[in-house]
């Protein structure tokens, strides 16, 4: 699966984007940022207030209980503040 | 292309004869333009710089923009937000409406605004002048902004809302 | 000054940049535009003629423009109301609104717009194709744009006796 | 008293404006359109429906039932349109 990480989530993970495979069990996105928190502390950090992350599926805004199948590209950014 | 994001700088003028020439069925053109301010929350700001997500940017404006045009009676519209590293004054965005109806521009200038605002993926960055930096928050003013939208559509003089 | 009636043209950008030189406290500049339409009730028009009333015009607009100050935190605007002879397509007003906020840059231009069009002292005729001349109704819905302002009502202006 | 008419006003009178000596009895404005109406053919049908004329003393728009004690100019005008 394609990730992509913008602004301070960007910052605290020290990468733009990577591509992992996912364990099958993993079905919305509110689980993968449970499961991405594992993988090491800047994941902890990045994530650790998960309300303040806001996530896209295939570049569409979706909310933590959106099913991740059919993903071909997910985004993790914080709220937006463009204009 | 009525959608733009850019690292270069635009001008309203232009704009507005692009969108306008050789019509003369247009009555009202309202342009809002954004600009970065030197300060914020009583700091100097050195810089502001602006990323986003190339792709999706573009899509949610488009989507922004086609919503708009479902609702007001719309002769054409642009948007153009800009991305990168920009200065205190610098432009940041223009919104660009016109319509027949004068409210309807207006109207449909500030709806793209807040929907730009709270929807198209763009994150700002304040270096301040001893070269911290500080992301911006979001605000809670641009959801409340954005709520109002939410109440059934308001009757308006002369205008109808489309659909 | 910030209010000029005149017969040349104006551009958007051009007044954007003079009420911006050198400040970054603005964050928001919305403008207004409003330009001359080829059509008015089914007719081709061939032009549109302005007539006004020199000195009040002036003094109406600047009183407008007093109170837009006086209601939203504005740090500078700009209206320019053209006379003469005009072609569809042409512009015939300017409207512009600076503010660190962005909703009230927009309110603002709004109610530029709408107490402009029902006080200061402009009369439209409209010339067609064939020559004949038509002098521009006012319409009820400019009214209805002002009251939902839902200012008092501004007290008759008195004149005092003279002596 | 100096008078000034525009627009349809203007056109219907057939002259922008005219120095005129008011009877003493005038008071309003209502009261000078009423006298206008007297003067003549052109004034009677630029005033024949007193509703649609606006008017303003020394530059300020005012109702028919304003005193012209005072005055310096009077115009006439049809409901303003510019915009």
């Amino acid at each position: 699966m394609k990730l992509l990480y913008f602004a301070w989530v960007r910052e605290r993970i020290g990468r733009a984007g990577e591509t992992l495979e996912l364990p099958a069990e993993i079905r919305t996105v509110a689980d993968l940022v449970a499961w991405l928190k594992t993988r090491g502390p800047e994941y902890a950090e990045a994530f650790a207030r998960p309300d303040l992350v806001r996530a896209a599926i295939n570049q569409e805004h979706v909310k933590p209980d959106a099913p991740i199948a059919g993903a071909r590209e997910i985004a993790f950014f914080p709220p937006v503040t463009g204009g | 292309m009525s959608v733009r994001v850019q690292a270069d700088d635009f001008d309203a003028s232009h704009e507005i004869a692009a969108l306008t020439a050789n019509r003369t069925d247009i009555g009202a053109i309202v342009t809002f333009t954004g600009t970065v301010r030197g300060e914020a929350k009583g700091k100097s700001i050195a810089s502001m710089t602006l990323e986003h997500y190339p792709g999706m940017t573009e899509a949610e404006l488009e989507r922004v923009e086609a919503e708009a045009h479902a609702r007001w009676p719309l002769d054409a519209t642009r948007i153009i937000h800009r991305f990168g590293e920009l200065k205190p004054g610098a432009n940041i965005v223009l919104v660009v409406t016109a319509s027949r109806h004068r409210q309807a521009a207006f109207e449909a200038a500030e709806y793209l605004m807040d929907y730009l605002k709270s929807r198209a993926p763009f994150w700002k960055k304040e270096t301040a002048a001893d070269g911290t930096g500080n992301w911006v928050d979001a605000r809670e003013t641009d959801e409340a902004a954005l709520a109002r939208w939410n109440l059934p559509v308001k009757p308006t003089p002369g205008v109808k809302p489309a659909g």
